[in-house]
């Protein structure tokens, strides 16, 4: 009951978050909303029992990606024009509607083989042995590190100013 | 590592509770969150006075001493003068942002001592991801800062606000990667498990990462010296210079309730939290709490203001590379000799720490003119 | 090769502060515990002398800021000068003490006193019987050493201190 | 009716299309930058919600989830560089004064 009571409240900021970045006249105002969202997020998670990347989730986007947001919202002064639409609205409103009716039908008829067992509650020690382990997932890991490196370097090179 | 059953069994990590503890969940639920608040509010008080009379003492004054015995009421005297004060709100400030900040910037605050052993197993919820949750939970409180500066619509806020969130997203790097170095010998990111996994206080087993730990704590709480973004000289008092009345006395709970946090967590990652001889546990880490904090008066009253390229420097160029070599020397010490005593470690890690200081001084000097950022 | 700045500078500057907690503060508790000011201070109030000034109205000349205002009137019985009113605006005053010296008959002094300050600036205005000397008013050795031996010795804080100290 | 497998999903569907939506319409570069976050958190839930009701012992889903985190942290890094490189070259992030590349 109180599990499901959770996921309400948090299906509904989410998504009411979510519409709050995209309708929201300040750009400020849209990044705010859109922590609220990553935090709504994260108590998806912990419903699902991913308790860990509920966490992680909160230090990532909350912590890091949101904040960068704001920070370039702040540098690109582009906060009172507003959040102007172009012309693809139309077209793009029905993607969007045909793509959920896809996916909502997809999902709703689809026989999934849902599993009895109870989910793994402490995630933290799984998922480390599954991320670091010898048969497990540490090739990605170095990939994704690299990848970080990369961004980071690529960041850096558009960014700089060229010295005259 | 051997996991407790009550944590397997229990359908929700949220809902741990100790499995003798009387009443169920919610009884639990509530005696905690009302010992949390109430802690946290006497103890700003307390603070606050050991705060003013101590940095007073120390500058060769007395402190507040008028206010009831010893100065005893001052801070109850200085809260009723605050609430009482007009709620001041600039005109062209963003109301509704303005008014949120110091909410969101409380909150979590309050929330991170959820996590904070008071005792064995005494605490609101003894999560798994303990220490995790407490770094996630607190860069929420940025978001609040930054919120304070915008709304206010004040160039001097705003800058404030861009420092702050400047130094908290450069300086929770080295506070991250320390905490690793503890988890690494305790072996698990509950707090209550790393208190017990303490039979050596980790401050002697990690004296480098208590160092780091302790300089970029005091930075992510805006203590001084690193308190630029309220820098009251240069800034008026930063991100909340608009703030008057109800709203000003949150901010300002909030940075002692900061600072008490963070001597919490310190407590318990590096002095062995409640553990000790003699006295009861929850004195013990009373006690501990407040020498850490003593500390960081101590330091905010000796060392100067440094500047924000400083700030940065020592970050990124100081306390990150020597939080990488701590990782890195905790993980092998634990790789390769698992099973030998930790006074050898203790030892070994001392002079490691003490060579790598010297050295990283030796190639990093703060005062060699203004360093590029 | 030489190690400097490797945070020796810190500990030296924590050890003061520490050792400083241990000391005595060098302070002294104000209402209750009140030191001697200096014996020629310049204090915030001018002292005026009825019987000694004979209404040149030098001082009045001498005053930078304008700030007294003297009315006089001739009597001629006693062939001299009678004094209508002495005005003072303590408001103006700038404490340079250039009537003091400019007063031909030693008849204006400065003010030893302090904590003279008033809630409305209408009461700065001292005119006649409120310059008069009185214990609430009394003379400083400005520009008058033989008041300035009579006088009590200025207290410094740190010899208070330094004793207090060796006491300990 | 109980939380299951469908209502989970059902969301996330809800949540990419509305940052489908977004990223499509939006001229804002910042906000489109935004609702790509949305879309990226949008997979990270069914991830998630596969990973706890389908193979609830094996975390999988949940090491994807990492993955995509990790992605879009490098993400947001280098989409910010470009947004404000685009705004110092055209002194605006209006994505429909951008055609560079449009012929």
């Amino acid at each position: 009951m109180g599990l499901e009571f959770a996921f309400w409240i948090m299906a509904v900021v989410m998504v009411g978050a979510a519409f709050a970045v995209l309708y929201l006249r300040n750009v400020f105002h849209a990044a705010l909303a859109l922590v609220l969202c990553f935090i709504a997020v994260a108590g998806i998670y912990v419903t699902l029992s991913a308790d860990f990347l509920a966490a992680v989730q909160i230090l990532v986007y909350v912590g890091a990606i949101s904040v960068l947001i704001i920070l370039g919202v702040m540098m690109t002064r582009e906060v009172q024009k507003g959040n102007p639409v172009n012309k693809m609205r139309l077209p793009a409103a029905i993607v969007a509607v045909v793509l959920l009716g896809i996916l909502v039908y997809v999902v709703t008829s689809t026989p999934w083989g849902i599993s009895t067992q109870d989910p793994l509650t402490p995630t933290t020690m799984p998922l480390a042995t599954k991320l670091f382990s010898e048969n497990g997932f540490i090739l990605p890991v170095e990939i994704g590190a690299v990848l970080l490196l990369a961004a980071i370097l690529g960041a850096i090179v558009i960014i700089r100013e060229k010295k005259k | 590592m051997v996991i407790p059953d009550f944590v397997l069994n229990a359908p929700l990590a949220m809902q741990v509770t100790p499995a003798d503890w009387p009443g169920g969940y919610w009884w639990h639920w509530l005696f905690f969150t009302i010992i949390i608040i109430a802690f946290v509010l006497i103890m700003v008080m307390g603070v606050i006075y050991i705060e003013r009379r101590g940095m007073g003492r120390m500058q060769s004054r007395l402190g507040p001493n008028r206010t009831g015995p010893f100065g005893l009421l001052q801070p109850v005297a200085d809260a009723i003068k605050v609430l009482l004060k007009e709620n001041i709100v600039p005109a062209t400030a963003d109301k509704v942002v303005h008014w949120l900040a110091p909410i969101i910037a409380f909150s979590p605050v309050l929330m991170i001592f959820a996590v904070i052993p008071f005792q064995n197993g005494a605490l609101l919820a003894d999560l798994n991801i303990g220490i995790l949750y407490i770094i996630a939970v607190s860069s929420v409180a940025t978001v609040g800062v930054f919120m304070a500066g915008w709304g206010s619509s004040n160039k001097y806020s705003l800058l404030g606000a861009m420092r702050n969130v400047a130094a908290i997203v450069s300086y929770e790097i080295p506070l991250a990667l320390t905490i690793v170095g503890v988890i690494i010998f305790s072996g698990s990111l509950s707090m209550n498990q790393i208190v017990v996994a303490q039979d050596i206080p980790y401050i002697l087993v990690q004296p480098l990462g208590f160092l780091l730990f302790f300089i970029a704590a005091s930075a992510e709480i805006n203590r001084s010296p690193f308190d630029l973004m309220e820098a009251d000289s240069e800034l008026t008092a930063g991100f909340h210079t608009e703030y008057s009345g109800m709203k000003f006395a949150m901010f300002y709970l909030v940075e002692y309730a900061e600072a008490i946090a963070m001597s919490a967590i310190i407590t318990t990652l590096f002095l062995s939290g409640w553990r000790g001889p003699f006295l009861p546990p929850w004195l013990w880490f009373l006690i501990k709490t407040l020498v850490v904090f003593f500390v960081m008066v101590w330091t905010r009253t000796t060392l100067p203001r440094v500047r924000i390229d400083q700030l940065m420097a020592l970050a990124w160029k100081f306390l990150f590379p020597l939080a990488l070599v701590n990782l890195f020397i905790t993980a092998i010490e634990v790789i390769f000799w698992p099973d030998i005593s930790q006074w050898i470690f203790v030892g070994v890690n001392i002079v490691i720490a003490a060579l790598l200081v010297i050295l990283w001084s030796k190639l990093f000097k703060i005062g060699w003119g203004r360093l590029e950022v | 090769m030489k190690f400097e700045n490797y945070g020796i500078g810190i500990i030296k500057g924590m050890a003061v502060t520490i050792s400083h907690l241990f000391r005595h503060p060098t302070v002294s508790q104000f209402p209750e515990q009140r030191l001697n000011i200096s014996r020629r201070s310049r204090g915030n109030e001018l002292v005026w002398s009825r019987e000694k000034c004979t209404g040149c109205a030098t001082c009045a000349k001498a005053c930078p800021q304008g700030a007294i205002e003297i009315v006089t009137s001739t009597n001629l019985k006693e062939n001299k000068y009678e004094v209508e009113k002495y005005k003072v605006d303590t408001g103006y005053c700038i404490q340079c003490g250039l009537c003091v010296e400019a007063c031909p008959y030693d008849a204006l002094f400065m003010g030893y006193s302090y904590e003279r300050a008033k809630y409305r600036r209408n009461d700065l205005i001292q005119a006649d019987d409120e310059l008069l000397e009185s214990p609430e008013r009394p003379v400083s050795g400005y520009f008058h050493p033989e008041i300035a031996e009579k006088l009590p010795k200025q207290t410094l804080l740190v010899e208070k201190v330094t004793e207090k100290r060796k006491q300990e | 009716m109980s939380i299951g497998l469908t209502h989970y999903l059902v969301l996330s569907a809800v949540l990419f299309c509305i940052g489908l939506y977004g990223a499509l319409t939006r001229r804002n570069a910042v906000i489109i930058l935004m609702c790509i976050e949305l879309m990226l958190n949008a997979v990270n839930i069914s991830l998630i919600a596969f990973s706890s009701y389908i193979v609830p012992q094996l975390l999988t889903g949940q090491v994807f989830a990492i993955f995509v985190m990790v992605v879009a942290a490098a993400e947001i890094a280098v989409g910010l560089a470009v947004v404000l490189a685009i705004f110092r070259h055209f002194s605006g992030i209006d994505t429909n004064d951008i055609n560079l590349l449009k012929w």
